[in-house]
């Protein structure tokens, strides 16, 4: 099936006209699984919004302070308390493991399956370590008394959007990890040279899938760095 | 018979029913006749194109219904005539619409002279507070509400000491004189509905919200609760009498304040307190 | 199919240099994200800078860990404009949350 | 909307430069030119089994049959509910076991079935399913398994929401609106298993619609034919890709909703939850506001509607178009129309909540924002009866049909414009003037599309035509005496009478409006018995229908152009076909027929004077 009819193609906002007037395809050269992720990373983005969004209104209109997040989130190292110790350090492992998937998408499409797998597994560690800690912050939090429900600090909205923000987001995390792990074993075993059927689906394995994967992790960073920004910091 | 005749029988009918309906609104007691004049002018334009469109239609079913070799128009588009009607609907809409928040812009800014009227809703009735002397009605909270404090006025609160009370589902208005609504609701959603005043609100619970009207006909008016609110729903009512001055004078003059009920709780209390100590 | 594969390498692989740089970035950034909390800045600085930051880093992930400034305009359009209607409604719910908590205070404490 | 901006600089013209540009060779040979195929042949799962061809099945076909006739069951359970509501109100005390309690219930299942688990599965689901591939010239869906996936979810979805109605306290009673914080307190019918099963229905219900809406997207936008452009396809094809799309950023703020008044009603949250003191209590809830919920329940209930209102707008113009024999009037401002109205959908949703008590400053805001709305919508209705001017036009069931859509969507679409005029609506909002409205706009006018449409391509997915003598006896029965329903209870809210309310005979206005509530109840059973015939005509005309052969309405679109009627799996044997020209070229001067089919080259029709590429 070899043409040249992606060659060549005009680039910038006349490309773009050219790729909606043209027939086949509206994005050239994108595989549907590709186009399939990013479609549901922009849906999964509106549902992150909309936590955002109520709890920014959750926020702003209680009329019961807020409690100090750089209070209640910090660490005691040596008996001084550092704010935003732990929460820090989570998105320092949140994007080192970002950066290692980039890698391992670089050099899945450069068939190196060693440097590939292993990035893989990196970033899975990564992932691991950051629900790890996020598991610790909560049990820590509970033992302080914050629940859903209420809590010592303030606002009884505090609890219930931080359990259920940064819950939603590490059922991404936990999801994210899970794939890794099978996409790790399935790049050591040679999936996506030889082209191996799925499982489930019976569809041929292709590195792109490693892409596709990245862009659900890179995802799962981008939001942490929305929750981090908002309900952290603010 | 040709599917013409029903579909032009179907219009004709629409619009007689129109004309000869017994039912339509109800006489407007209120201030915003404005809001009559808004939906009438809605419905001359509105239905004037539900007419002309649909007669269109039955003219077109008309004429061209299948003839085997009939000439048939290939003229995909036609830039003039969209663009004509886009401007022309642009036109009705605008039309339609800048008096629309004229009169939106009434309903949310409260005259200065309206006397405020506090309606608390809850599963699945109604009562009332009304400011006092100073005309400012105290600070309240759903969490001070206790049987001492029916309406969960502040206690530290200087304004709420002399709300009129009104335990009960009947509210006196005077004629020509702007209301402010204020609904607070207990538990779930209410709405404070007077179809002949036209005006409505939601009342919701944990903010307050208003609106406003000036009741202008004397007479008793049954109060309509107009949002979902539970079980009860359908039977959630209450009265509105709209009075002259003196009759409402009247009225107001025989209702409680919140300082005659502290009072009388005291009492209660003393009194109470005495029995035990005779008894002892 | 390998046409397109090796047009999708083309735009996939990049030098590791640039993933790098971005990664380096990230930690920049962040560590300066953290450093707001640290000096503990107040008000409008506190918040633009988080802003800045934070569009900062989301910018780089999506620009670059995405891929997304190599794709065509086709998908890059496709995707940022939905969030017209998340910028309309957070807009919207920062009036509506304003308006909420001045009634609250102002019929359930202040009063007058 | 995200393709407004893109398609803006999309001209039809430019196939045609493409063209010239494309090969050198005879100019004869140069007018059929077509770009080669970009990607390689769809690999495909064919089943072999009874299971994996009917049941867990990954055709595309199967699959719409599937959610059609599961959507249709669901809507037969809303029809009856219906029927108990309006015996209620036609004649209170005659069904002596309707108490309010069931009332509440009968009228929150029948919302929450009708709009999204009858119409938003059966367009998009059903006819999205069945038509999308087939339309555009594809072999299936991109991902089939993921297709068949959300099937079974909505499967699920459904079965938990019928699994509430034996459970204890029964299905939720609090409005399909779902309001907090009545849908959680005990004032309200079903407030505890009810309500919780009918937030899982719904979340799982969003969760298997996303498997399902990322196929019609990808599908449509990458899994063409080639020659089809964007520009070429049928505007079935542009509303339902519209409505997905809508519905793939609208479906998450209805998740985000659930799952919060999940949390709220289990672990006693306070997002939408004030302090509230009921029976003589405060609860333990504090600081959480009602109105966050509706505006989330409205930014997804709003564009929900044009999930439900555009597909029928896009198979409306096709039904329309094929059966007057003439092209659609104004293709590409249809195409605009559609694009503008679902993006403008996601700026208008507090329309819901004049009367709310949100920031009252946002009433001019949404007021405009829905009065511009109604600019694109009025060009699409002059569109179709445009095209009905000077056409040849068929009076057969599919066409009385589309006529009917017409008259009940104009006038629903005008007291539309009522309800959005922020004054207006603020006397007739929540009154019966509102149920009239959205039930003729979203109830009655989809559903004369949904049955025009399977008299349209029923002779496709089975073979046999439907019988024209009973399809116009349903037709005018129904037709007639939906508006008949409909038009009148405009007027009971004129007189002021809220909805949602079990009985009122008690209010002195409202006792003029029995001999209309009884008559309306007649007519609703009257319509409701009226679907038994086109129950039977389907199922008889499954035997003993005429067999249709191809293409038995000589339209030109792709879904008529298969190799085999009903089509196979694959829908297109060896080849993929290729297409030159938009499906609306019927009675092109110079033409031997009345129509040219996509699939027809420009060398075979050289005479006709084709205005369009």
């Amino acid at each position: 099936m070899s043409n040249n009819s992606l060659n060549n193609l005009p680039e910038g906002f006349k490309g773009m006209s050219h790729d909606m007037g043209s027939d086949q395809t509206a994005f050239k050269g994108v595989q549907w699984g590709k186009v399939m992720m990013w479609i549901f990373l922009l849906s999964d983005t509106f549902i992150f919004s909309c936590f955002l969004i109520s709890y920014m209104k959750g926020r702003t209109s209680t009329v019961v302070d807020w409690p100090n997040t750089s209070e209640v989130f910090s660490l005691h190292v040596g008996g001084v308390p550092v704010p935003l110790l732990l929460i820090a350090i989570m998105t320092f492992v949140l994007i080192t493991s970002s950066g290692t998937m980039a890698l391992a998408v670089k050099y899945g499409y450069e068939k190196n399956r060693k440097m590939c797998g292993w990035l893989i597994l990196a970033t899975a560690i990564g992932g691991l370590t950051f629900v790890g800690m996020q598991i610790f912050e909560w049990s820590k939090l509970i033992h302080e008394g914050v629940r859903p429900w209420e809590n010592p600090f303030g606002a009884k909205q505090f609890g219930s959007f931080f359990f259920m923000i940064t819950g939603f987001h590490g059922t991404h995390v936990s999801i994210g990890v899970i794939f890794l792990f099978i996409y790790a074993r399935k790049v050591f075993r040679g999936d996506f040279d030889n082209g191996k059927r799925g499982f489930f689906t019976t569809m041929k394995s292709d590195y792109v899938a490693i892409e596709i994967l990245g862009l659900y992790w890179h995802f799962v960073d981008l939001v942490w760095v929305f929750i981090f920004a908002f309900f952290y910091l603010w | 018979m040709h599917p013409g005749i029903i579909f032009l029988g179907v219009i004709v009918g629409s619009v007689l029913f129109h004309i000869f309906t017994p039912w339509w609104w109800t006489d407007i007691a209120s201030n915003w006749g404005a809001m009559d004049d808004t939906i009438n002018l809605t419905f001359w334009i509105g239905g004037g194109v539900f007419i002309l469109v649909c007669l269109f239609m039955v003219y077109c079913i008309f004429m061209f219904s299948y003839k085997e070799g009939r000439i048939v128009e290939y003229k995909p588009e036609d830039h003039k005539l969209e663009k004509i009607l886009t401007i022309a609907t642009t036109v009705g809409v605008i039309a339609l619409l800048a008096p629309g928040l004229i009169v939106y812009n009434n309903y949310i800014n409260t005259p200065k002279n309206a006397l405020q009227v506090e309606v608390n809703a809850w599963q699945w009735g109604w009562q009332y507070r009304l400011p006092g002397e100073d005309g400012i009605l105290g600070t309240a909270q759903v969490t001070e509400i206790s049987d001492d404090n029916p309406f969960g006025i502040n206690l530290d609160d200087p304004n709420g000491k002399d709300d009129i009370l009104i335990e009960d589902d009947v509210l006196h208005l005077k004629t020509d004189r702007p209301v402010k609504i204020l609904l607070r609701s207990l538990d779930v959603l209410h709405n404070y509905y007077v179809p002949q005043f036209r005006a409505k609100m939601d009342a919701i619970p944990g903010i307050i919200t208003y609106y406003w009207f000036e009741p202008n006909k004397i007479g008793e008016y049954e109060v309509l609760c107009a949002e979902y609110c539970g079980i009860g729903h359908y039977a959630m009512r209450a009265k509105v009498i709209v009075e002259s001055e003196g009759n409402y004078e009247n009225w107001i003059k025989e209702q409680e304040t919140f300082s005659d009920l502290i009072a009388k709780q005291e009492k209660n209390k003393l009194k109470k307190n005495l029995m035990a100590k005779n008894n002892n | 199919m390998d046409e397109i594969q090796k047009k999708e390498q083309a735009s996939s692989t990049h030098k590791i240099g640039i993933y790098l740089w971005i990664w380096g970035l990230l930690f920049v950034l962040s560590f300066f994200s953290y450093l707001v909390d640290w000096f503990q800045f107040q008000g409008l600085l506190r918040h633009s800078l988080i802003l800045i930051f934070m569009f900062l880093k989301a910018g780089l992930i999506m620009a670059f860990f995405m891929h997304l400034y190599w794709e065509r305009y086709a998908l890059v359009n496709i995707l940022l404009w939905p969030m017209t209607a998340i910028v309309g409604f957070i807009v919207l719910m920062a009036a509506e949350a304003k308006y909420t908590v001045f009634t609250r205070l102002l019929y359930f404490f202040i009063g007058g | 909307m995200s393709d407004e901006y893109n398609q803006k600089n999309t001209p039809l013209e430019a196939k045609s430069s493409e063209t010239m540009s494309g090969t050198s060779g005879t100019s004869s040979k140069d007018i059929d030119y077509v770009r080669p195929a970009e990607l390689p042949e769809q690999d495909l799962y064919h089943g072999h089994s009874f299971i994996t061809k009917w049941i867990f099945c990954q055709d595309a076909k199967i699959i719409g049959i599937q959610y059609f006739l599961t959507a249709v069951f669901t809507g037969i359970v809303g029809l009856v509910l219906s029927w108990l509501m309006r015996l209620q109100l036609g004649y209170p005390d005659l069904v002596p076991f309707i108490t309010p309690e069931h009332y509440y219930q009968f009228v929150t299942m029948h919302g929450m079935i009708m709009v999204v688990y009858f119409l938003t599965a059966l367009f998009l689901g059903g006819f999205g399913n069945y038509l999308i591939p087939l339309m555009v010239g594809a072999r299936d869906m991109v991902f089939p398994y993921v297709n068949m996936l959300s099937f079974w979810m909505f499967f699920i979805a459904v079965c938990v929401l019928m699994a509430s109605f034996f459970v204890p306290g029964g299905p939720t009673g609090a409005g399909w609106t779902l309001y907090p914080p009545q849908a959680i307190l005990p004032g309200t019918p079903g407030s505890n298993m009810g309500i919780i099963l009918m937030l899982a229905s719904l979340s799982l219900f969003v969760i298997g619609f996303t498997m399902g809406g990322l196929n019609y997207i990808i599908t449509i936008l990458q899994a063409r034919t080639r020659g089809m452009t964007l520009m070429r396809m049928p505007l079935t094809i542009w509303g339902i890709f519209t409505a997905t799309a809508l519905a793939m950023l609208a479906f998450p703020a209805l998740l985000v909703s659930c799952i919060m008044m999940t949390l709220d009603k289990m672990l006693e949250t306070s997002f939408f939850m004030p302090a509230i003191l009921q029976a003589g209590e405060v609860l333990d809830y504090g600081g959480g506001s009602p109105v966050l919920f509706q505006h989330l329940f409205w930014f997804f209930g709003h564009p929900e509607v044009y999930i439900v209102a555009l597909p029928a707008f896009g198979i409306v113009s096709d039904l329309i178009s094929v059966h007057a024999r003439k092209n659609i009037f104004g293709y590409r401002m249809m195409v605009w129309a559609i694009v503008g109205i679902g993006g403008l959908s996601f700026f208008v949703w507090a329309h819901h909540m004049y009367v709310s008590g949100m920031n009252p400053w946002f009433g001019f805001f949404f007021a405009t924002t829905t009065l511009i709305i109604a600019v694109p919508t009025a060009l699409k209705v002059y569109n179709w009866i445009i095209t009905l001017f000077r056409a040849n036009i068929r009076m057969n069931t599919v066409m009385l049909f589309c006529l009917g859509f017409i008259v009940t969507f104009v006038n629903g679409g005008i007291t539309g414009i009522f309800l959005g005029n922020v004054a207006v609506d603020i006397p007739l909002s929540d009154t019966y003037f509102v149920i009239a409205h959205f039930h003729m706009v979203m109830g009655i006018a989809p559903l004369m599309v949904i049955m025009g449409a399977v008299y349209h391509w029923f002779p496709l997915v089975t073979g046999r035509m439907l019988s024209e003598k009973l399809g116009k006896w349903h037709f005018w029965i129904t037709f007639l005496g939906a508006y008949s329903i409909y038009f009148p209870m405009h007027y009971l809210g004129f007189i002021g009478v809220p909805r949602r309310y079990y009985e009122m005979y008690d209010s002195p206005y409202v006792a003029s409006a029995t001999g209309m509530n009884e008559f309306i109840t007649v007519a609703a059973l009257i319509v409701g018995f009226a679907q038994l015939i086109f129950i039977y005509n389907i199922v008889s005309s499954l035997s003993i229908g005429k067999p249709a052969g191809k293409n038995p309405w000589k339209a030109n679109s792709l879904e008529w152009l298969t190799p085999e009627v009903p089509p196979a799996h694959g829908n297109w044997g060896e080849k993929l076909p290729v297409i030159y020209r938009w499906p609306y070229d019927f009675n092109v001067p110079g033409a031997k027929e009345d129509y040219i089919t996509q699939t027809t080259p420009p060398s075979e029709v050289i005479n006709a004077e084709v205005q369009k590429t």
